[in-house]
């Protein structure tokens, strides 16, 4: 059977990218945020993972408003990454699991998720950077899920239906009849906005409540609506919403292995962290 | 138009919801099509004549010619997709974020550090 | 505030395309079916609704499996047909209602639905085949937001889940502050199978069952998963989710204003229901 | 591959579920193409070459050759994509049935009409 090994949460900007191209990890600005991955590739020499399923958001490469799910799972046999407007340098394609895909979308709408599903996808910095984060030589390791959650067009999902959504994936994940050890990786956030009068907004009081309540209360989060997310955390700092759905994989209660927090890097509060069961 | 869910007022933001789906279309649509490098270059070489392809509005037109960000917004554009329109141009998210708030960038960046304190 | 006139559901084979463009309506092989819309149209010219709802199942015309949505709204201020490949005419464009398809996904969202919302769609004979049976002149007096039920790639959303969308979906049209007339129309089915060695299955009872259920019990048909009404009705009759999903729109009891069942159309047993408060 | 969920058993019914989708993603994509009546006259002009272009795996490819239906639906073909390759020999749903039942059309159609009493 299945088994999740760990969950990583991590933030995503695209100016990561930029900084591993230019070999920055060691400077100043970027050695805070880098420096958090440290223990966690320690952590995946030993667990070593067979696939990787990657909760994202994708920033306007795969999907555009003329069709733009809710939800999207990939069911591709491999993902290849591609320009996105500013030629953050692209990295090597992803193997996917097919059949694992399609074991999830299964689960997902026996229980009752609407989910849309991709057999042919590319994906973005949101996927990418993650993956070049926990396996820099980018000579990946693992065969890969892309799971979506649309953070473009409002309506969202609320921070209640993404953790059920979590719980649901994390469900499908546990019932699959092949033994693999399977990371879960959730990407976005966390405060951050980039658009109107407001950016540039930070709130680190409210980001380190999130992520100690990924610990100790899951369900804390999905007492706010989407817009008061928002108020809080900022137009892209709703993006918190895939570390929910990325915890809720894991059953019960979970520990911290490792926890990162450091603003800024962009303009984003970049927040790492590592649970297992 | 109307839509009976109350919407949310948070200072200075502007969620890309239906209404403003409705409004930015063809600017979302052009902006997304810069993805592809060929079509940046094209935008390049005569922006009248993409902007006109695309069927921009004339304040999304107007917004576009001033490489103005809130502008942008207000014509119903998508952050998501208005980075790959500043892309063309080597913006960061800092320049769109100084531009957008009135500061220089060296401002808007002490602003995010001291975020941090 | 927005009112649900009634709910029209009925098959909508690609070679009623055909009949009409033939002026083969009073064909003794088309005559029972055409025949079913007089009472339907009649009914139109007394309620002159606003706008039409278009519960129907996408044949590959606007998505193909790199991006099936479960479920799927439309948003665009107006809709196109397109050739299918089989050199169907194409029927005048649509116009839509952007602000009514805004308000319906809100609905849907806050009702824990996953929507793919389209801003861009063209719409295929499944919506266009009924709305020309409805309005022969094809001058549409209404208005449309097209809804799309997925029958292409299994797994498909569960009976019990079609009609709680449905029903989700009727209590948004509800919930809207517009004093708008709405039609809500459901097509697909009835039973029939194109594929497989069991081409040309048909299912009588069952059909007549289903149709009666509408009325008395609608909850009747969840009773069966996915794969016993595909047992049933066949692989495409499963198109009769399009029927529940548009039942549940109307709350509470609902009487037949009429009802037609032939067989065959083409391949298909051909249904006609005009169901209203 | 394996699913963990049982798989339906429905005699003369293949569902097109995720294992059916894995083998039949070329074959469905080019079928796909057939909605351009531009890639239907490719298709005719170089039936090899346009196969080539969508890498058609060799039963996808003698199943199209065969212009079989129950080959191509056992090659991962979905029967709404197939409808659009039929659609270019002018072929409707009543000779796609009385091909994989092994009727004349005047026999398939006679069991719809039997079906109906
Ligand atoms: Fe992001
Ligand atoms: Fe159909």
């Amino acid at each position: 059977m299945a088994k999740i090994v760990g969950v990583v949460t991590t933030s995503h900007v695209p100016s990561i990218g930029g900084a591993i191209a230019r070999h920055q990890e060691q400077d100043p600005y970027w050695k805070p945020f880098f420096d958090g991955f440290i223990p966690v590739r320690e952590w995946l020499k030993d667990v070593k993972p067979d696939v990787a399923v990657v909760i994202y958001n994708d920033h306007g490469l795969n999907f555009f408003l003329d069709k733009m799910p809710t939800f999207a799972v990939g069911a591709a046999p491999a993902y290849r990454n591609a320009d996105e407007g500013w030629g953050i340098p692209t990295v090597p394609p992803f193997a996917g699991d097919p059949a694992l895909s399609w074991h999830l979308i299964e689960g997902l709408v026996r229980a009752e998720f609407d989910p849309t599903t991709c057999q042919d996808m590319l994906v973005d910095h949101a996927f990418t950077l993650p993956m070049a984060l926990l396996w820099p030589d980018q000579n990946w390791p693992v065969r890969t899920v892309p799971v979506c959650i649309n953070t473009v067009q409002h309506p969202l999902p609320s921070a209640a239906r993404c953790l059920k959504f979590g719980r649901a994936l994390g469900r499908a994940i546990d019932d699959y009849d092949q033994d693999l050890r399977v990371l879960v990786v959730g990407t976005g956030g966390l405060s951050h906005q980039l658009d109107g009068k407001r950016a540039g907004h930070i709130n680190k009081e409210f980001d380190q409540k999130f992520m100690a309540s990924l610990l100790a209360d899951p369900d804390w989060a999905t007492r706010y609506s989407i817009a008061e997310l928002v108020a809080e955390v900022g137009t892209q700092g709703i993006e918190l919403l895939m570390w929910l759905a990325a915890r809720g994989t894991l059953a019960g209660p979970v520990r911290a292995l490792t926890s990162t927090y450091h603003i800024p890097i962009s303009n984003t509060a970049g927040g790492i962290m590592l649970m297992a069961a | 138009m109307s839509i009976a869910y109350p919407k949310p007022d948070i200072p200075g933001t502007t969620l890309f919801d239906g209404e403003q789906a409705m409004k930015g279309f063809a600017l979302n649509k052009m902006c997304f099509s810069f993805n592809d490098a060929a079509n940046r270059e094209t935008f390049l070489k005569d922006e009248d004549a993409y902007c006109a392809r695309f069927g921009l509005t004339s304040p999304q037109r107007e917004a576009i010619r001033n490489r103005n960000v809130l502008e942008l917004i207000a014509a119903g554009g998508n952050v998501y997709y208005l980075a790959k329109f500043a892309g063309i141009f080597k913006l960061d998210v800092q320049d769109l974020g100084a531009q957008q708030t009135g500061m220089t960038k060296d401002e808007f960046k002490a602003k995010l550090v001291a975020a941090g304190r």
